[in-house]
């Protein structure tokens, strides 16, 4: 399956519409990579707490360079910086925040996701390759909404949304909604349903770069 | 009288045995202790199972233990990260073992392993391969699969003040691990950069109760591993 | 704006339900939050479950609540102390139910249940008729006894300071169950003395994390309930 | 088994022979009521550090009339101080230290102790007796030994130092060491061996008022 498609959202885009949908005074788990653009995106009169596993509840925005502090940093392992009303905790204090179902959001990024809300975000399982997982199936399972942002295919045309993933599963059944440059998919029970299309999309023409079953 | 600072990084390693199971702090560089890793390596102490989130990055600190063939195994969430090399080397080798688990339950893991309670049931992991072979449950028609605490002989850890009871306070995001492994190993060492009275750390703040700790060594500028590693350093020099 | 201060006990404790499962924070006297279960009484919600390491003393706070036969069942450590006679004497009658549980499981349950772990294993009890009817295991050749998380629809919860996030700092000895009963909670409700502006306490220092909490309500003076006991007063007055 | 003997160590001077046996540096736990005596008797040169389970690691002495603190109190809820290098915590963390074998010496009182080392000190399970067991199982589960203070025998002659527990148990083959009125007893493999007697106490007399088989 190629990707013919030029169009579509960009990933700013993208990342505006997630954060469009998340609910005022929620607090947010965001990813390594493109969900960390969410948070330049806070709606007008909203206001997010985001947290980061590795011990921060009140993570503020990048600070200005020469301002880093190696111990002040993100679960991507960046510089950060801490608002005030902000609190420091250790390992099993911050993931009793995320496995406790204390987090309202967490945005992620993915390999694979499939229609029944499957998730592949962490090893191709490619015999030889270094697993690593790090805190991405503590997210899945214990976050309220999981909102996954991704290409909706990748760079070489293959399937991103699938009826089954064929990568090791980071969790099973755990994906709310899916934003992608081509659209926004819900994980319903009957399978999933288009929310929103990029401009000038038809259904079909979506259905066809899309490995998976959607409907509207 | 009740005095667990000692005088040097040398002192405070030096009986880790063969074979032992050494807890290191650390997300990252934030809260790894440089210090006390090398005073590792120089001692010479050889197939160590080491449980720490990362591998280490470059050629100092965790990576250098891993470098000189110390290692027998790590059990991590995320052995890759920028500039890790040696782990990845060594593991499409052979030559080292890896139990990768999710970060929550190697910290609840760890916790556990501090709070006497052997063994818990988590919903992390339940359908994936990191599940596979364990033992699972249904509680509340969810199903959680069980795991084992983790406990160590020794308990590498980077603070930033200590008393001489061992309380301990540690700075900004570099807390990490730091607190449960103190608790999960029998001889927590820490380094930390700031040796102060009893008294000194509010009664309310202190993050590590001393009874945790057994040596504390004061490191007052400990070394960067970002900034060695942008260096080129290589540990030994 | 996330602004978690409501202005009055009322409106703090307004939708507690008949029914409901309650956690209220304190030993003794200390962290006990007697304006809040005052409010709670004169809210008027029933047949409650109440978990909480006392009974309370006198006819004040907690003691007042089961007075009042609000309490359907108490789960708790050490249900008789000083000047307790309110919960002996319905317990006598069979007309409140006592889930008896050892303290310091009291508290792994609580954290369990705040933490999303269904189930752990402890050695604590074990032999005991408290094990009774409860699986046990064995690991590493010692034996273990299965104890499941507790959870609850609100917590009533004492502390020092809190800010329009709801984090929260406590008072000495006062803090014992508070910060893990705002996790193991639905809805966690908070009086505190003092109303802090968002970074007047330390992020190093903050105890429970304002994700915890849903609301908190500002008592400049509370009430010390082992006056109030000295003083023979009951509530209502 | 009536206790004919008028001589015996009094409280304080049991209170100090356990002191006595506690290493210097210990990390101790005292239970409500005699075992709190410990507490007057340090050695001179050890410093001990005492936990009460309701989250004060380095309690110290009573304070001073007026000083008191309605929120500075211990397991037996009386007023007590902290002394530098104190700490506060929760709950949960501060049975860590005791279910996680980190507090060195637990002294406890005892309605029964047997000669293979269980105790029972939470009820006499009288049938509407209100039970009540707090801290206790915990303490004997964790704590790395487990010191009982307790009179030789009841009020009315009863023995306390019993071949099996008639009460229910706090805990299985928990206790270490006994330290009565009459005697100091290590409860080993083989029984109940006799380290110390009351002054012109002799072997036979104690095994007299005593039910559980000692020996020397």
């Amino acid at each position: 399956m190629v990707n013919e498609l030029k169009e579509g959202w960009n990933v700013n885009q993208m990342a505006q519409k997630v954060a469009r949908d998340i609910p005022d005074g929620s607090y947010v788990n965001l990813g390594i990579g493109i969900p960390e653009k969410v948070a330049a995106f806070v709606p007008e009169g909203r206001e997010f707490i985001y947290h980061t596993e590795n011990g921060l509840l009140g993570m503020g925005p990048v600070p200005a360079e020469g301002q880093e502090d190696p111990e002040l940093i993100n679960a991507g392992k960046k510089a950060v910086t801490a608002i005030p009303g902000a609190c420091y905790f250790h390992h099993a204090d911050s993931f009793t925040m995320i496995r406790g179902k204390h987090i309202d959001v967490c945005v992620l990024g993915a390999l694979q996701v499939a229609e029944n809300g499957d998730l592949a975000n962490w090893s191709t399982g490619e015999p030889g390759a270094i697993p690593a997982v790090g805190g991405a199936m503590d997210l899945v399972a214990g976050v309220k909404t999981i909102y996954v942002i991704t290409k909706h295919n990748t760079k070489t045309g293959e399937a991103k949304i699938v009826k089954n993933c064929s990568y090791p599963l980071t969790g099973k059944a755990v994906v709310n909604r899916i934003y992608t440059d081509l659209a926004i998919l819900d994980v319903t029970e009957k399978g999933l349903k288009v929310i929103e299309m990029a401009p000038g999309l038809s259904f079909d023409y979506l259905q066809s770069v899309t490995e998976a079953h959607i409907f509207q | 009288m009740i005095n667990k600072i000692v005088t040097s990084v040398e002192e405070a390693v030096q009986d880790i045995f063969d074979g032992a199971t050494v807890m290191i702090s650390g997300f990252g560089e934030a809260g790894s202790p440089i210090e006390l890793i090398h005073a590792l390596i120089d001692q010479g102490a050889k197939n160590l199972t080491i449980v720490s989130n990362n591998t280490g990055s470059g050629e100092v600190g965790l990576a250098a233990l891993i470098a000189h063939k110390r290692v027998k195994k790590m059990i991590c969430s995320f052995p890759r990260t920028a500039n890790s090399t040696v782990f990845p080397e060594l593991y499409k080798k052979g030559e080292i073992e890896l139990e990768l688990v999710p970060q929550g339950t190697l910290a609840e893991r760890i916790r556990a392993g501090g709070a006497g309670i052997p063994a818990f049931f988590t919903p992390t992991s339940v359908g994936t391969p990191l599940a596979e072979g364990k033992e699972t449950r249904v509680f509340d028609e969810l199903t959680y699969v069980m795991e084992n605490a983790i406990k160590a002989d020794f308990a590498l850890v980077k603070a930033l003040k200590a008393d001489r009871y061992g309380n301990l306070v540690y700075n900004k995001t570099a807390r990490n691990f730091g607190p449960i492994m103190c608790t999960a190993a029998k001889t927590a060492i820490v380094q930390a950069e700031q040796l102060v009275e009893l008294g000194d750390i509010d009664p309310e703040c202190v993050v590590t109760p001393g009874i945790f700790v057994k040596r504390v060594v004061k490191i007052t500028n400990p070394a960067q591993e970002s900034k060695l590693v942008a260096e080129n350093r290589r540990y030994p020099w």
